[in-house]
C-alpha cells in the first residue's frame, strides 16, 4: 500500500533523516515516533505528496489517501458543517446531511455544527478535522500528531476509529512523541538519534 | 463547483474586505485633486489613467488576502491533495479575487469619474475597459501571490514580480478608454484576456504545488 | 541524442567537460572586446550628425541585444528545469539572472548617457527604453523570487515558472508599449531609422557584439561552475577533486 | 585614427563625460562580474580546505 526506498531529506543544511525503508501493507499500522524537530512532519508531508524535495522513492498503491497535518484545513469563517462538507467535496464525496450529522454526533460535535470554526477550541477543531476520516472510505490514512490536543474521550473515539479502519483492511501511519498504546501497532519507526 | 460556492460564501461573510478596497479607491482618487489641481480640465485629462492606476493598486493590495488565509489554515494543502483539478482551484481563486477587490470598484467608477470631472462617454468606455481588463489583473495577482506564499517579505516581492505583467493590461485598457473605444485596442485587450484565462490558471497550479511545500 | 542530453544534464559530467571551453571563451572575450573598444573609440570615423557621441553605440547596442537574448536564455534554462527537472538547468537559470540584470542595467544607463547629448535629456518614455526598463523589472522579479525561495530545488521551480511566463509576456509587453508610444509621440523622435552605416563603423560594432556574447557565456559558465561546486560540495567527486589539490 | 591629437581624443568632441562614462561603466561591470566569481571561488576553496583538513585530523 505504501512503500519507501532509501528515503532521505536534506533541509536547512542538515540531513533530517537518511535512507528510510519501510512498508505498510493493507491492514497494518505504522507508528512513527521521535522528539520535536526530528522530521516527523516533514516525513508525513512527503508521504502525502506535499513536499517534493527529497531523495529516494515513495510508492503509494492506495486508491485514495487521507492526510491530517498540523494545519487542519478549516476556514475560521465557515461553520463546522460547511467546512466538513467542503473537505469532503475536495475528496470527491458528497455525503448527505443526515450522514454528516451522524458523524458529527459520534465525535461529540452536535452542538457546534452551526458555529464558525474560528470560535472553536483546538481540540474541537481537531475533532472536526477528524470527521472526514469517519466519513470517507480512503484506503490509507496519514495522521500526523492526531492524538495530541484531544481529551480522553476524543482519544478513545479516534482509537476505535483507527481500529475499525484497520480491520476493514486499510493502512494507517501515525506519529506521536512517545510510544502510544502498543496494542494496535504493527511496526514502529523511530526517527532522530537513537 | 463546491469551490466556487465556498468562495462566494466567504465573500458574503466578509463585507469588510469589500469595503476596504472601495474605501481605498475612493480615498486615493480624492487625494489627486488635492495633490495636483482642482482644475476640471486637467483632472478630466488625467482621469482615465488615475482610475486605472488606482484599480491596479487595489488589485495588488488584495492579491494574497484569500490565498494567505487558505495557506495558513491548511485548506490549500487539502485543495492540492483533493480531486478537483488544481487549475480549476486557481481559476476560482482568481474569480474570488476579482469579485472582492475589483468588481466593487468598477461598480462605483461613475462616482470616481464624477470626482474627476469625467464626461459620461469616457466613463462608459472606462468601465468597459475595466470590465475586460481587470480579470487579467486578477489572474496575474493570484499567480504572483501563489509564488510568494510563505516567503518572508512577500509583499514587496509581490510588487516586483507583478509589475511587468500588469503593464500590458494597463496600457491597452487606458488606451481603449481614452480613444473612446477604438476597436483595435478592444480586440487586443480581449485577446490578452483570453490568452491569460487559458494559460495562467495552469501556471498558478504548478506553483501551488511548490507553495504548499513551504 | 537522449544519451547526450542525459550526460550533459549530470552536474559531474558537465563540470568535467565545460572546463575545456573556458579558455576559448576567455580568449574570444579578451581578444574581441579590447579590439572593439579601441577600434570604436579611436579609429571609427565620427558621425556626421552626432559627432563623437555616437561612439556610445559600441557599448550600448551590444548590451541592449545581449539583454534580450540573455533573458531568453535564462527562460529557456527555466523551461528545461521545469520539464525535465534537471538540477543543472535550475543552477543555470539562477546564475544567468544576475548577469542578465546587470547587462540590462548597462543598456539602460548607456542609453541614458547617449540620450543626453542627442535628445537633451537622460530619459524619455520611448517605447524601447520603456520595454527595456520592464525587462529589468522582470529580471529583478526572477532574482528576488529565487533569492527569497532559498536554495531548494522547488524554490527554483517557482522562479522558473516566473521566467517562462515572463518570456511569453515579453512580446506582449513590447507590442503594447510600441502601440502606446506611437499614440503619444510624433515619430520624429525615433532612433529606429538609422542611416546605412559604412563598414568602418559597423565592423567594430560586430566585434563588440560577438565579444559580449563571448563574455556572457564566459561569466555564465564561471558562475555556473562555482554554483555546481557549492551545491555538490557534499558529493564525493568534488571532494576528491580538491583533496588532491590541497 | 579619427582624432588629430590625444587632446582631441580626451575631449571626445565635447562629449567626453558621456562617452567615457558609458565605456567606463561597461568595462567596470564586465570586469567586476568576473572578479566577483573569482573572489567567491577563492573564499569557498579556503573554507573547503579547512574542512578537509579538519576531517583528516579526525581518527
Amino acid at each position: 500500500m505504501l512503500r519507501s526506498e532509501s528515503l532521505s531529506c536534506f533541509r536547512q543544511g542538515r540531513w533530517l533523516f537518511e535512507d528510510l525503508d519501510f512498508e505498510v501493507q493493507s491492514g497494518e499500522v505504522l507508528q512513527i515516533i521521535g522528539d520535536n524537530g526530528v522530521g516527523k512532519s516533514t516525513l508525513f508531508r512527503i508521504l502525502a505528496g506535499l513536499l517534493e524535495d527529497y531523495d529516494g522513492k515513495v510508492e503509494i498503491a492506495a486508491r485514495s489517501c487521507l492526510f491530517l497535518g498540523h494545519r487542519y484545513g478549516l476556514n475560521p469563517r465557515l461553520t463546522v458543517l460547511e467546512n466538513v462538507q467542503f473537505l469532503m467535496a475536495l475528496q470527491g464525496e458528497v455525503p448527505s446531511e443526515d450522514t454528516l450529522l451522524t458523524a458529527l454526533a459520534k465525535l461529540g460535535l452536535l452542538d457546534e455544527t452551526q458555529q464558525r470554526c474560528g470560535e472553536l477550541s483546538e481540540g474541537q477543531r481537531k475533532r472536526v478535522a477528524l470527521t472526514r476520516f469517519l466519513l470517507s472510505n480512503a484506503e490509507l490514512w496519514l495522521l500526523d500528531e492526531a492524538f495530541s490536543a484531544l481529551d480522553h474521550h476524543g482519544r478513545q473515539t479516534l482509537l476505535t476509529l483507527c481500529q475499525s479502519h484497520v480491520d476493514r483492511g486499510g493502512g494507517l501511519v501515525f506519529s506521536s512523541h512517545q510510544a502510544l498504546d502498543p496494542l494496535m501497532v504493527d511496526k514502529t519507526l523511530r526517527l532522530g538519534p537513537a | 463547483m463546491g469551490l466556487l460556492k465556498r468562495e462566494l460564501r466567504l465573500l458574503l461573510r466578509s463585507p469588510a474586505e469589500v469595503v476596504q478596497s472601495l474605501l481605498f479607491g475612493v480615498l486615493v482618487v480624492a487625494l489627486f485633486p488635492l495633490a495636483i489641481t482642482p482644475d476640471p480640465d486637467v483632472l478630466r485629462q488625467l482621469s482615465v489613467g488615475l482610475i486605472w492606476v488606482v484599480t491596479l493598486l487595489t488589485s495588488l493590495l488584495a492579491a494574497d488576502r484569500s490565498l494567505l488565509s487558505d495557506f495558513e489554515d491548511g485548506s490549500l494543502e487539502q485543495m492540492v491533495l483533493g480531486v478537483a483539478p488544481l487549475w480549476w482551484v486557481c481559476l476560482v481563486k482568481s474569480v474570488g479575487h476579482w469579485l472582492t477587490a475589483l468588481l466593487p470598484l468598477i461598480v462605483i467608477t461613475p462616482l470616481l469619474g464624477m470626482m474627476l470631472a469625467m464626461t459620461s462617454e469616457t466613463m462608459l468606455w472606462l468601465m468597459a475597459s475595466l470590465l475586460v481588463g481587470t480579470p487579467v489583473l486578477s489572474l496575474f495577482c493570484v499567480l504572483g501571490a501563489m509564488m510568494t506564499l510563505g516567503l518572508n517579505r512577500g509583499g514587496a516581492l509581490l510588487l516586483v514580480i507583478l509589475m511587468p505583467f500588469l503593464v500590458p493590461p494597463l496600457v491597452l485598457g487606458t488606451q481603449w478608454a481614452m480613444t473612446l473605444g477604438q476597436p483595435f485596442y478592444g480586440y487586443l485587450l480581449a485577446g490578452l484576456l483570453c490568452v491569460s484565462l487559458m494559460t495562467l490558471p495552469f501556471a498558478t497550479a504548478s506553483v501551488a504545488r511548490i507553495a504548499v511545500g513551504r | 541524442m537522449w544519451r547526450w542530453f542525459h550526460e550533459w544534464g549530470s552536474p559531474r559530467y558537465f563540470y568535467a567537460r565545460s572546463g575545456r571551453l573556458l579558455p576559448y571563451l576567455a580568449g574570444l572575450t579578451l581578444l574581441l572586446i579590447p579590439t572593439g573598444i579601441v577600434w570604436g573609440l579611436l579609429y571609427a570615423p565620427a558621425d556626421y550628425q552626432q559627432g563623437h557621441s555616437y561612439r556610445i553605440m559600441y557599448v550600448h547596442v551590444p548590451a541592449a541585444i545581449l539583454a534580450q537574448s540573455s533573458y531568453a536564455m535564462m527562460a529557456a534554462a527555466g523551461m528545461v528545469s521545469l520539464i525535465w527537472r534537471l538540477k543543472l538547468a535550475d543552477a543555470a537559470m539562477q546564475t544567468a539572472a544576475p548577469i542578465g540584470a546587470w547587462v540590462t542595467a548597462i543598456a539602460l544607463i548607456t542609453g541614458a548617457l547617449w540620450g543626453k547629448p542627442m535628445w537633451g535629456t537622460y530619459w524619455v518614455w520611448d517605447a524601447r527604453l520603456t520595454s527595456t526598463l520592464i525587462l529589468l523589472f522582470l529580471f529583478a522579479g526572477v532574482l528576488a523570487l529565487r533569492q527569497a525561495a532559498g536554495p531548494s530545488q522547488s524554490g527554483g521551480r517557482a522562479a522558473a515558472v516566473l521566467a517562462v511566463v515572463g518570456l511569453i509576456n515579453l512580446p506582449i509587453i513590447k507590442f503594447s508599449v510600441d502601440w502606446w508610444f506611437t499614440l503619444h509621440q510624433p515619430a520624429s523622435f525615433s532612433v529606429t531609422e538609422k542611416p546605412a552605416m559604412p563598414i568602418e563603423m559597423w565592423a567594430p560594432l560586430l566585434a563588440m557584439v560577438i565579444g559580449v556574447y563571448g563574455w556572457f557565456f564566459w561569466v555564465w559558465l564561471l558562475r555556473l561552475r562555482q554554483e555546481i561546486r557549492e551545491r555538490e560540495v557534499r558529493s564525493e567527486w568534488i571532494r576528491q577533486r580538491y583533496q588532491n589539490e590541497f | 585614427m579619427s582624432f588629430e591629437s590625444w587632446g582631441d581624443f580626451v575631449a571626445m568632441g565635447g562629449y567626453a563625460a558621456y562617452v567615457f562614462g558609458a565605456y567606463g561603466l561597461t568595462v567596470a561591470v564586465g570586469v567586476g562580474l568576473v572578479a566577483q566569481v573569482w573572489v567567491r571561488k577563492r573564499r569557498w576553496e579556503q573554507d573547503l580546505r579547512v574542512q578537509l583538513r579538519a576531517q583528516e585530523k579526525q581518527p
